[in-house]
């Protein structure tokens, strides 16, 4: 398993050495979530009313902008090449690519996600259900939009097309993500919810280095 | 140990590169491929690393189609392509450390790697401050560590001043020496006389026909 | 070199299929339009408001049925590199995508007086509104590769990942408790339509069939086509370097 | 390990990775993950007054109550029944014995206000003359509470 | 001029030559204007309380993805090396890239807003408004991201930064924007902040180009 | 009519890449830039087409500085550089119509701009179909249609066949004999025995300071 830490390592390496890669993901959701109350208008219980959803998508489309040099640079200075052609398999290199993602990306996202509640105005319980929630879903969003990523490296317009491709594919995340925060804010119990957000990750898991992978030999070919 | 290809055919965007080509290579052997430009020189190597598949045609080594046996190929091999691989904000040994433990090379050798290419000043400088000779000069000391029988290296002496070239050369003779084998795509010398010669011009389809 | 000598063959057939594809869409689409609209009984519950179930329901199985179809295509393409199978599920996605669409709208036109809303986020609806998403995002990606090999695997991968979405929308109505009702016509005890709204509807179901395989074909057709176009093109730019070679050789010589 | 050890290894993680996974989803599903609650589901998850809900299930016979623009009913799934109260203009399909789905809040006194009410209807389909022969016959089978 | 015009010529052609370029930008705006009733849930009267907010947010997100490749293709393939050579101002060339940016994303944009209105349940007359603010409002979209494309061309991860850079600049347009919408619907008036929208559409129209531009030159140093 | 540099230097990253460098092209004079990678050929010939000031030194055109007159300067040069400004969705003639209408050429002489460099059968080919040779020609075809006095070009000959090579030493000599000016970077040899050479290796710093 050295391969796998070692790209583990490396990624991160990259991501923090590269303009704050973490950094820049977390602003971004922070940035696109206080929109929100510009938008609406600061009225307290419309924000509390939408607070988990604006937050979830938010959070997906910070995700989402991170991943589109997931392969990409690697794609553009040769080292996919390199990569590809370790004795280890691809899946495995992939599937290291992602956990760096999440750490670099997810996880920062989930730090700052209880301050944007808060902002919304979500009561405490409702935090600590989004937490929860994210911790179980956001690995899903990094390994289903390395798919995602998989598929657009090296295509014309590829951030876009990205967006295209993996946003209908969050959608049940979103969907049980935010019914996870309404349970737990109303008091009712979250665990279906959680649940299934972690069969997904863990679906995913396995499923999305196969496709990620094999889309990624053939923007090699 | 051969590395053979029979009666290989490429297609690329649905027009044939390369027709009816073969060749063999055996342990201290080099093919040098020479052809104009678009005649097909790294698409031959790419193929030869397992990214394509050839539309027609086997690839053997000792026998076995290197596309059943993937993963073993991929361990037999080191590729050097147009791109250098180096990540500008990881210096030079951290960038090859991480490739060497990647490809299962020899990571011990690194510090020989660098002086073979003359980079030992230059070790611990972010890629992004080299030059285009000094970047080319630290993703072939790659070669250096590497435990692959078989190389495939795709224009290596671009950007290369003459004596990272004649280092090379001597790199090559003493891979070759201890029984490697040896795929060049070039369009300068290499030096290297008894190597054989595979002239892409040659297998282009007269008239692609579909 | 089978992929070329191919096209050939299904020309031949399709051609000689097309005309009575086309025919049988139209007398079907005569038929079934004219029995849904006419002579066919009201419901005891939904009244005239039911004939819409003559156009939505078979919208959306033929919705479902073409990302099958894609799928199915995409893991031949994948498997056997056979190309007439990516260019089938290529052909077949707009057609997909429009019937998703038809289906979408015309649920919520049936919903509005029966639910009495457009549209609500249950899990039927929103699995079908996912559904047109991913047949645009597959048209996008094959639009996106410059290759059309590589298009053609990329986009596969995409349909074989995004059919997970089908047993969801179909079994939907099963596992959650969705505004839409669970199915009438396939069901584990028969179907739950009286014979005098099940006729039609089956022969309307039949017309968007035959409909579907008339503009496969003629897509299909046209795909075929436009790739003989880029070879062509693609030739010339060969004979234009072989010329030049030769001015070379004939220059050092 | 081999090679071939580690692919078999893979594999056994990944199956059993998605084993796990099923699992995790067949135990979520039998739990409630619904788009509505049932009125039984109501009363025994002791639902806190104020909280957002919708509730689904069957127009108890004889309970529709009509002032003006106001309509007052019972949602029942046949085993328990919630008393709901509307404002506003009602879906075609709504009348007594249909299923409906109803979105609002729990007062502290048991009573639902709903914001909205959805019709929602069965999967059976034929023509008012073959309802009345079928009712007239007596094979008429009545409703199970509100869909699946 | 006529420079001026084959700048647009060319870069419209691009648009729609290289994999749709309008509909991708429109589709990422419905996708995620649908987004929203996922994460918020379905209550009307609470998606149209928020729908103004919500469709002008996922405009600017989506202008703003579609902005990141303005320059950023042109420095890859050596065109801007070319463009900032030609004799005319560079000032002049960088309008006439906002301008077709706008054609070929900003006005179809517009066009799909009033079905999402639809969507989200406003009001007819806040569609309208709707309509009429984003008429006014778009334009200054393009031409401030123009400023933010520039100043991140050639640079590492510049998709993230990008929106770093310029989400903070949209929150003005966004502000008044959305109190057009909402007091189109409610009745009021909305003259003085579409009089406002266009004040600032015509101020950035001015100084724009002339950041643009210099960061353009920047680029290429 | 003359182009000179006087005294000029030019810091890249905090590095001096050249001092004390001078030079003066009169009507019909050709430079070579000359230097192993690194030496600043590239940046040199980016100073003169205005893209970078220099750190210290002016360039002169007709005795007045160019950063003086930007716009005038901008109508007076024609640069190809390394890559080939070439869009993949646009046609040859498309692609060089568009060039030739910005920079201000004679856009009649599409035609014979092409013939010139064999590219009349590829005029409605997409570029993106185009070999590495065939775009490296496209880009060179401005050349053909530009009325700038002074040309400034990065290793043309790069990716071209020796025939493609002697057309364009054709077309640089007819320049030339119409009292144009050009400076060339290159690696390969130059056809044109007159011209000056500009050997940057001996304008770089002795010690690099950082
Ligand atoms: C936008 C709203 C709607 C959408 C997206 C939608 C979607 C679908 C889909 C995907 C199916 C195919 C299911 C399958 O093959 O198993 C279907 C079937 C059906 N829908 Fe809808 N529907 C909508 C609204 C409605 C409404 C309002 C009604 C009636 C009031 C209705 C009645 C039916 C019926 C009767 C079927 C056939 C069920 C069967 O397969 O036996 N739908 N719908
Ligand atoms: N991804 C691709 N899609 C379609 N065609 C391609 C692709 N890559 C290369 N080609 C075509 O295949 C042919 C062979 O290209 P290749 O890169 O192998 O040439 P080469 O001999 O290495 O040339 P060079 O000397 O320029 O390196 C060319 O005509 C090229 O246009
Ligand atoms: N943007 C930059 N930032 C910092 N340093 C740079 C930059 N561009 C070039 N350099 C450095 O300036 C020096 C000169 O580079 P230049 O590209 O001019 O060399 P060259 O002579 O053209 O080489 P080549 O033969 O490879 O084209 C090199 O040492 C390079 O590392
Ligand atoms: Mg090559
Ligand atoms: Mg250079």
């Amino acid at each position: 398993m050295t391969v796998f830490w070692a790209v583990v390592r490396r990624d991160l390496l990259l991501a923090f050495r590269q303009g704050g890669g973490a950094g820049m993901a977390v602003t971004f959701f922070v940035v696109t979530v206080t929109l929100f109350p510009l938008g609406v208008g600061p009225e307290p219980n419309v924000l509390a009313r939408i607070g988990s959803g604006v937050v979830w998508v938010s959070a997906l489309l910070a995700a989402l902008l991170s991943l589109d040099r997931l392969f990409q640079a690697d794609l553009e200075d040769g080292g996919l090449d390199l990569l590809s052609l370790s004795p280890e398999p691809l899946e495995i290199i992939v599937l290291a690519k992602c956990l760096a993602h999440w750490l670099s990306t997810g996880l920062p996202l989930i730090a700052v996600a209880p301050l944007l509640g808060l902002l919304m105005g979500m009561p405490g319980a409702g935090i600590g259900g989004l937490v929860l929630a994210m911790l179980l879903g956001t690995p899903a969003l990094s390994l289903i939009g390395a798919v995602g990523a998989g598929l657009t490296a090296g295509v014309r317009r590829g951030g876009v097309l990205l967006s295209l491709l993996v946003l209908p594919l969050y959608i049940p995340i979103l969907i049980f993500g935010v019914s996870a925060v309404e349970a737990a804010a109303t008091g009712l119990t979250a665990r279906p919810h959680l649940l299934i957000l972690a069969a997904m990750s863990l679906f995913t898991a396995v499923l999305a280095p196969l496709a990620a992978a094999a889309a990624v030999r053939l923007a090699l070919e | 140990m051969t590395f053979s290809g029979e009666n290989l055919a490429c297609l690329r965007g649905e027009r044939i590169v390369f027709q009816n080509l073969g060749f063999e290579l055996r342990p201290g052997g080099m093919l040098l491929l020479l052809g104009a430009n678009g005649s097909g020189k790294s698409t031959l190597l790419r193929l030869c690393a397992g990214f394509l598949r050839p539309f027609a045609g086997r690839l053997l080594y000792d026998g076995a189609d290197i596309f059943s046996q993937r993963a073993e190929h991929r361990s037999r091999i080191c590729y050097t392509g147009h791109l250098d691989a180096l990540k500008a904000v990881m210096s030079v040994s951290e960038n090859l450390l991480f490739w060497t433990r990647l490809s299962g090379g020899d990571a011990q050798r690194l510090d020989e790697a660098l002086d073979l290419f003359d980079l030992g000043g230059l070790a611990d400088m972010p890629a992004r401050f080299l030059s285009a000779g000094q970047r080319r000069r630290a993703n072939l000391a790659r070669l250096a560590m590497s435990r692959a029988p078989l190389w495939l290296l795709d224009e290596p002496t671009t950007a290369l001043d003459k004596a990272s070239c004649a280092r090379l050369f001597g790199l090559m003779a003493a891979h070759r020496h201890a029984g490697g084998m040896i795929m060049v795509a070039t369009h300068q010398e290499i030096e290297g006389a008894d190597s054989a010669v595979l002239p892409l011009d040659d297998f282009s389809p007269v008239e692609a026909v579909f | 070199m089978h992929r070329f000598a191919n096209p050939t063959r299904f020309l031949r057939i399709a051609n000689a299929v097309l005309p009575w594809c086309v025919s049988l869409t139209a007398v079907l689409f005569v038929l079934g339009l004219g029995w849904g609209l006419f002579f066919s009984p009201p419901d005891y519950q939904q009244g005239e408001t039911v004939r819409i179930m003559y156009v939505h329901v078979p919208a959306a199985w033929m919705g479902l049925f073409i990302y099958g179809v894609m799928a199915v295509a995409s893991a031949v393409g994948l498997i056997w590199r056979h190309p007439l199978a990516e260019l089938t599920a290529k052909a077949a996605a707009p057609i997909g995508a429009a019937f998703t669409f038809l289906s979408l709208v015309t649920g919520s036109l049936w919903g509005k007086p029966m639910w009495g809303t457009w549209w609500v986020w249950d899990a039927r609806l929103t699995s079908m509104l996912i559904l047109l998403f991913l047949y645009i995002g597959y048209i996008f990606l094959w639009d996106a590769f410059d290759d059309p090999q590589r298009a053609a695997k990329a986009a596969a991968i995409l349909a074989l990942v995004g059919s997970v979405n089908l047993p969801i929308i179909k079994f939907s109505v099963d596992w959650w408790n969705t505004l839409h009702q669970p199915a009438s016509v396939v069901t584990m005890q028969g179907p739950k339509i009286d014979s005098a709204i099940l006729w039609p509807l089956i022969v309307m179901a039949l017309a968007f069939k035959a409909f579907f395989v008339s503009v496969l074909l003629v897509r299909i057709k046209a795909e075929l086509a436009e790739r003989k176009l880029r070879i062509m093109r693609l030739n010339q730019v060969a004979r234009e370097n072989s010329r030049l070679g030769a001015a070379q050789a004939g220059a050092e010589s | 390990m081999s090679p071939k050890a580690r692919r078999m290894r893979f594999v056994l993680i990944a199956l059993a990775a998605l084993f796990v996974a099923s699992g995790l989803i067949l135990y979520a599903l039998d739990d409630n993950l619904v788009y509505f609650y049932s009125p039984t589901d109501v009363q025994e998850k002791h639902i806190a007054p104020d909280t957002r809900i919708r509730i689904g299930g069957l127009v108890e016979e004889g309970s529709v109550v009509r002032k003006g623009n106001d309509v007052s009913f019972r949602v029942t799934d046949l085993s328990n029944s919630i008393p709901v109260r509307f404002t506003g203009a009602l879906p075609d399909l709504f009348r007594e014995g249909q299923g409906v789905v109803t979105e609002g809040k729990l007062t502290a006194d048991g009573v639902f206000i709903a914001s909205e009410v959805l019709a929602k209807h069965d999967e059976k389909y034929m023509p008012p003359e073959v309802a009345d022969a079928l009712k007239r016959s007596g094979q008429w089978q009545g409703k199970e509470a509100g869909g699946s």
